[in-house]
């Protein structure tokens, strides 16, 4: 057990990965001399080597794509595409060839691949660095989709997504790679539920990745004003866990749902239509929702913290949904 | 003979345009040869045969726009003579078109019983509008999915403590277009039926105890009311008796293939319809018992088959529910015959030369006497009588 | 289960039998099948739903017992204790 | 403006020359069929024929081992059937029937086949270059001495993937085999219309990949040419990229006026068909008689009409069977879609 930073987390997962499977490697863009846009794989060439830490030209579409012929190959690839917002480019191979790959071949193959991406807002990189797509991804059948939100889930996760015959996406939220926290050295995790991060009786905050300390920071303050509220981490976005968020919601009869993407469409939007379909009659007020607003990022601070969900937010909606606004 | 039909030629297709023909009748073709031009959505398109044979009739009408599918000309194979291909045109069936129609699975709302201690299911508007009217929400009868107290429930028990409940509008009219029915279908059969009537007591000491002692064996669901042997006397008779069961049309009798027995039920606004139940012959007490349910059931539910309304070819009115010692019915047009039962009670009957109290009902016949005439009536109520005396039988 | 609880249940089931009647003017003391037009199909079909949603088994023999709607409420109320 | 048909000895053992004399009209043969049951709709969907190409596949598909991976394009009857897919589940897979090679999810387009690392056909345009180059990294990091074949058309040249696969398997020398089946058209536009360099080898070299322009017509040419390419790329001296030029005698596929190209530049190409003057070349060499040939067109025709019959005894995969596969078993996800209690 000791305190380290959720980028060391994931370092070390790396690591573990590479040293127990000699078919896992790492690809992407300067994750190898540069060590990484994050700084998550500083060090790795110099212990695993060239072949192992692939440095790979600015062509998402083409290594994302042979990552998923590579894993077809034999191989456990790890491809990290530098950030949600480059993805875009990738798409037609993660979606077309991974996602579908094994449906659409009757069951022949399997696309045993992980592909991990930075995601999110609030460091004023503006519009075409600040996206908050999950949603997207949570929206296809074929892969699983996680969001790490801990310290623990940073070091946890990887080892079982590789162990995934299917294809993993893992989102690392950019405002979580600075977070400390307590960690076992070799934690053991699932990747297929929600955890509850404070229990409560009042109302159920369903969150999730970089939207998870704003979101605790918010129970705090509501406490402090009578109002004791559950805070849900999804962990997972793809499948959802709705028997956890079923589970809170008959306990505390109110949901409010945090997501960094805009609202339209969005993954809360799937989250509160699953609430309406399981929990109906639990309810004792309209599920709301706190997310991004309806507008590219700006680059200014004041302007990208005004588009953004933030904790004051959170604690009005939750009040308002008790009845207390 | 071989066909030349219209071709798919893409994925979003359905009708083509025919343009020209590339062939006359009498040329020879071979897989592969272009042989008419048809237009699509796209452009005009060559239009290719895949069989050998030499062209015989020219069918399609440029200018014309038909289905996929369409035969557009005929060919004769290889070797065949046009007499031969004219004879088999005479034998071959019209196209018959097959159409597989879904059978429309009936959706019954199924209300799960209300677990006792649940929370009670009340609706979110429920809820709200229950605490303005001041109505207590969790004691409301639901009539909503898995028995949850809907809007409709709070505001009927509201009105419930005020005035009395209006029967709606639309109800009235629907009882009164019935009434109108009934009354037509009434004095028709007087007017064309000769109706002859008769009538029999019959003893049920066999038959009450063999129901006691059946029922006891079975759980609540599965018990046998005294309807269904009455039923299944009926339709057993009919069998012996087929001048009982049928239909009379154009002047002539048309004895019935299979004993549909219409089943007399009243509606709770009034009115009365005779639905059928099908092949009671051949059906054991027990699915007897489970078609008169459901039958009765959707009968006051409104939601009957027209195939269940429209073919008895007997009726029973079975009105001794209602504590009438015995029943003279109308027979229902163009039906031949109609049993009436009465309430089942206990009689003074001689048995073997002694008098004894035993129960019993009486069962009474109107019958159409262009069919059959009163010594055959006579017989056939006899046979129910003598059916209803073997109950382990029926 | 409080005799109450059984009282909603047993009107909630007759309700669904004979959807017209109202609690309020059905009298606990005298005979439900004299204020009630029910035949002996409706009857069979009233108690088969008590005997579904209260799981309870009610033999012929105890017909005799199920006149008012307080001796269905008592007879019930003893039974599923 | 054609080169003449090719002529002169054919220098391959007899069995083995009427082995690629056999499969050239077994694809013609089948591939007819498929216009055929399309327009009785039995087929739907898109479906692409590869009449007039069956010189690549026929030629090409030898030259590599049953250890190495064919990454291939929707219009890969001809390329799968030689690979050593059953006719029968290849018909049954366009039929819809769940006895396809795709369990019928995939239909023409998507033939799929694990024995015989067919990692199938592919709807997306360029879609299976970076595949192919994964398959090629995966073998290089394992050691494995393997080549995998890659088959494209030229319409795939202009996509982002060719340039992007092409510089990561030059960068990082990876066994791959470009086979790009050159056909003149990228669905209804010509090359020169949507290409600026129409080269195709040059436009390969910038990459520092040795290449090969071949005849595509030509089956005998077309096996050369695969073999020595493919030896060189098994030797690992990385990626090797051939341009067979050839030419689709029908519609891009079944919905297509072909306003594109006018009449008489089909028949020119059809002079130089792949099937009959390659048979004519035999005749001339004594390799060939009309009745060995009539032989041939039996067997092949018995062989499309069994496949018939597969498909159309095939039966449709359960409903229920829906949303198997959407995961591996081992690690099923929780039941998912639809409101899951």
């Amino acid at each position: 057990m000791s305190v380290i930073s959720y980028r060391e987390a994931m370092r070390q997962a790396l690591r573990e990965a590479l040293s127990r499977d000699e078919r896992v490697f790492l690809m992407g863009e300067d994750i190898g001399k540069y060590g990484g846009t994050y700084a998550v794989s500083k060090g790795l060439l110099e212990e695993f080597g060239p072949e192992r830490i692939r440095d790979a030209p600015l062509s998402e579409l083409g290594f994302v794509g042979a990552g998923v012929g590579a894993a077809m190959g034999g191989m456990r690839p790890i491809v990290e595409v530098m950030t949600v917002n480059f993805s875009l480019l990738a798409l037609d191979q993660i979606v077309n060839s991974a996602a579908l790959m094994r449906h659409m071949s009757g069951g022949q193959f399997s696309v045993p691949l992980v592909i991990r991406m930075a995601t999110g807002a609030g460091r004023q990189v503006a519009a075409q660095h600040s996206h908050s797509l999950e949603g997207w991804y949570a929206h296809i059948p074929g892969i699983r989709v996680l969001a790490p939100a801990t310290v623990e889930d940073a070091r946890g996760m990887l080892w079982p997504a590789l162990e995934d015959p299917d294809p993993v996406v893992i989102f690392e939220h950019v405002q979580l790679y600075n977070l400390e926290g307590e960690c076992a050295d070799a934690p053991r995790v699932d990747i297929a539920s929600a955890a509850v991060r404070r229990a409560g009786g009042n109302v159920s905050l369903i969150t999730y990745g970089g939207s998870l300390p704003k979101t605790m920071d918010a129970a705090g303050q509501l406490a402090a004003q009578g109002i004791d509220a559950e805070v849900i981490d999804l962990r997972v976005l793809r499948p959802l866990d709705t028997e956890t968020i079923a589970a809170s919601v008959r306990k505390t009869r109110r949901a409010v749902v945090v997501d960094e993407g805009w609202r339209t469409g969005s993954l809360a939007a799937e989250v509160m239509a699953r609430i309406m379909e399981n929990s109906f009659y639990d309810l004792d007020a309209p599920v709301t929702r706190v997310c991004s607003e309806e507008a590219p990022i700006p680059y200014a601070k004041h302007m990208e913290d005004a588009a953004l969900p933030q904790a004051a937010k959170i604690v009005a909606a939750a009040r308002e949904i008790c009845g207390k606004s | 003979m071989i066909e030349f039909k219209l071709p798919s030629l893409g994925a979003d297709m359905d009708k083509g345009k025919f343009l020209e023909w590339r062939i006359k009748p009498g040329d020879q073709v071979k897989r592969g040869d272009v042989v008419a031009v048809v237009d699509t959505s796209k452009a005009a398109v060559d239009v290719e045969i895949w069989n050998e044979g030499t062209v015989y009739e020219l069918i399609a009408e440029p200018g014309v726009t038909m289905r996929v599918g369409t035969v557009m000309a005929t060919l004769l194979a290889p070797g065949e003579t046009p007499e031969a291909a004219e004879a088999e045109k005479r034998t071959r069936p019209a196209a018959v078109a097959v159409s597989v129609q879904a059978e429309a699975v009936p959706v019954t709302a199924v209300a799960a019983p209300v677990v006792p201690g649940e929370r009670r299911r009340v609706s979110p508007v429920a809820r709200r509008r229950a605490a303005e009217l001041g109505v207590d929400a969790e004691s409301v009868a639901g009539t909503g999915p898995h028995g949850a107290v809907t809007l409709e429930d709070v505001e009927r028990a509201a009105a419930a403590t005020k005035a009395a409940p209006a029967v709606p509008a639309a109800q009235l009219d629907k009882q009164a277009e019935m009434r109108r029915a009934i009354a037509a279908a009434m004095s028709r059969s007087k007017r064309e039926i000769p109706h002859y009537y008769l009538s029999e007591r019959v003893p049920l000491q066999n038959a009450t105890l063999w129901l006691q002692a059946e029922n006891a064996r079975r759980g609540l669901t599965e018990r046998v009311l005294m309807a269904a042997l009455f039923l299944k006397s009926v339709a057993l008779a009919c069998e012996t008796y087929p001048d009982m069961n049928g239909l009379y049309r154009d002047g002539k009798f048309e004895p019935g293939a299979s004993v549909h027995v219409g089943v007399a039920i009243s509606l709770r606004q009034g009115g009365l319809i005779a639905p059928a139940i099908h092949d009671v012959q051949k059906k054991s007490l027990t699915q007897l018992m489970q078609d008169l349910t459901d039958l009765v059931k959707r009968a006051r539910a409104g939601s009957l088959r027209s195939s269940e309304m429209s073919d008895p070819t007997i009726t029973v009115t079975n009105l001794g529910d209602q504590g009438v010692e015995s029943v003279f019915g109308v027979i229902y047009p163009p039906q031949v015959a109609l049993v009436g039962f009465g309430r089942v009670a206990e009689l003074a009957c001689v048995v073997e030369g002694g008098l004894r109290i035993i129960p019993a009902v009486t069962a009474s016949l109107a019958a159409d006497h262009r069919v059959s005439d009163g010594h055959r009536g006579a017989l056939f109520l006899a046979e129910i009588r003598r059916l209803l005396q073997q109950p382990e039988t029926l | 289960m409080t005799n109450e609880e059984i009282r909603t249940i047993v009107l909630a089931t007759l309700k669904g039998i004979a959807p017209e009647i109202e609690e309020s003017d059905l009298r606990p003391d005298r005979p439900l099948r004299d204020q009630v037009d029910l035949d002996s199909m409706d009857w069979l079909n009233f108690l088969v739903g008590l005997h579904q949603r209260l799981q309870v088994e009610i033999p012929e023999a105890d017909y005799r017992k199920l006149t008012t709607l307080d001796t269905v409420i008592a007879y019930l109320a003893q039974k599923c204790v | 403006m054609i080169a003449p048909p090719p002529s002169g000895p054919v220098p391959f053992p007899r069995e083995f020359a009427l082995r690629l004399l056999a499969d050239m009209v077994r694809i013609r043969r089948l591939e007819e069929k498929c216009a055929e049951l399309y327009g009785e709709g039995k087929i739907r969907g898109f479906l692409h024929l590869y009449i007039g190409e069956e010189a690549v596949a026929t030629g090409a598909m030898p030259a590599f081992a049953p250890e190495d991976n064919i990454v291939a394009t929707y219009r890969e009857h001809g390329q799968a059937l030689l690979r050593g897919v059953s006719m029968g589940s290849i018909m049954a897979e366009m039929y819809g029937k769940q006895e396809g090679c795709s369990r019928g999810r995939g239909g023409s387009m998507h033939l799929f086949d694990a024995k015989t690392r067919f990692f199938g056909g592919n709807a997306i345009v360029g879609g299976g270059l970076p595949l192919a180059v994964g398959f090629a990294l995966a073998d290089h990091l394992r050691k494995n001495r393997r080549v995998t074949a890659c088959f494209f058309g030229d319409g795939a040249v202009a996509e982002g993937a060719f340039h992007e696969s092409m510089n990561l398997a030059a960068l990082w020398k990876l066994p791959v085999l470009f086979c790009c089946e050159n056909n003149l058209y990228a669905m209804g536009t010509a090359l020169a219309r949507y290409e600026s360099q129409t080269d195709l080898c040059a436009k390969a070299a910038a990459f520092g990949v040795p290449t090969l322009k071949v005849d595509g017509m030509d089956v005998v040419a077309v096996h050369e040419a695969t073999v020595r390419a493919g030896e060189r790329v098994r030797s690992g001296k990385g990626p090797f990229f051939i341009e067979f030029q050839t030419y689709r005698f029908r519609a891009h596929s079944m919905f297509d006026a072909e306003l594109y190209r006018d009449k008489r530049e089909v028949e020119e190409w059809k002079t130089r068909g792949p099937i009959h003057t390659y048979s004519a070349r035999l005749k001339s060499q004594g390799m060939l008689t009309e009745e060995q040939f009539l032989e041939i067109d039996r067997a092949a025709n018995q062989e499309v009409d069994q496949a018939v019959a597969f498909a159309e005894g095939g039966t449709w995969e359960p409903v229920e069977d829906l949303l198997r596969d959407v995961h591996t078993p081992a690690v099923a996800a929780p039941a998912e879609g639809g409101a899951s209690r």
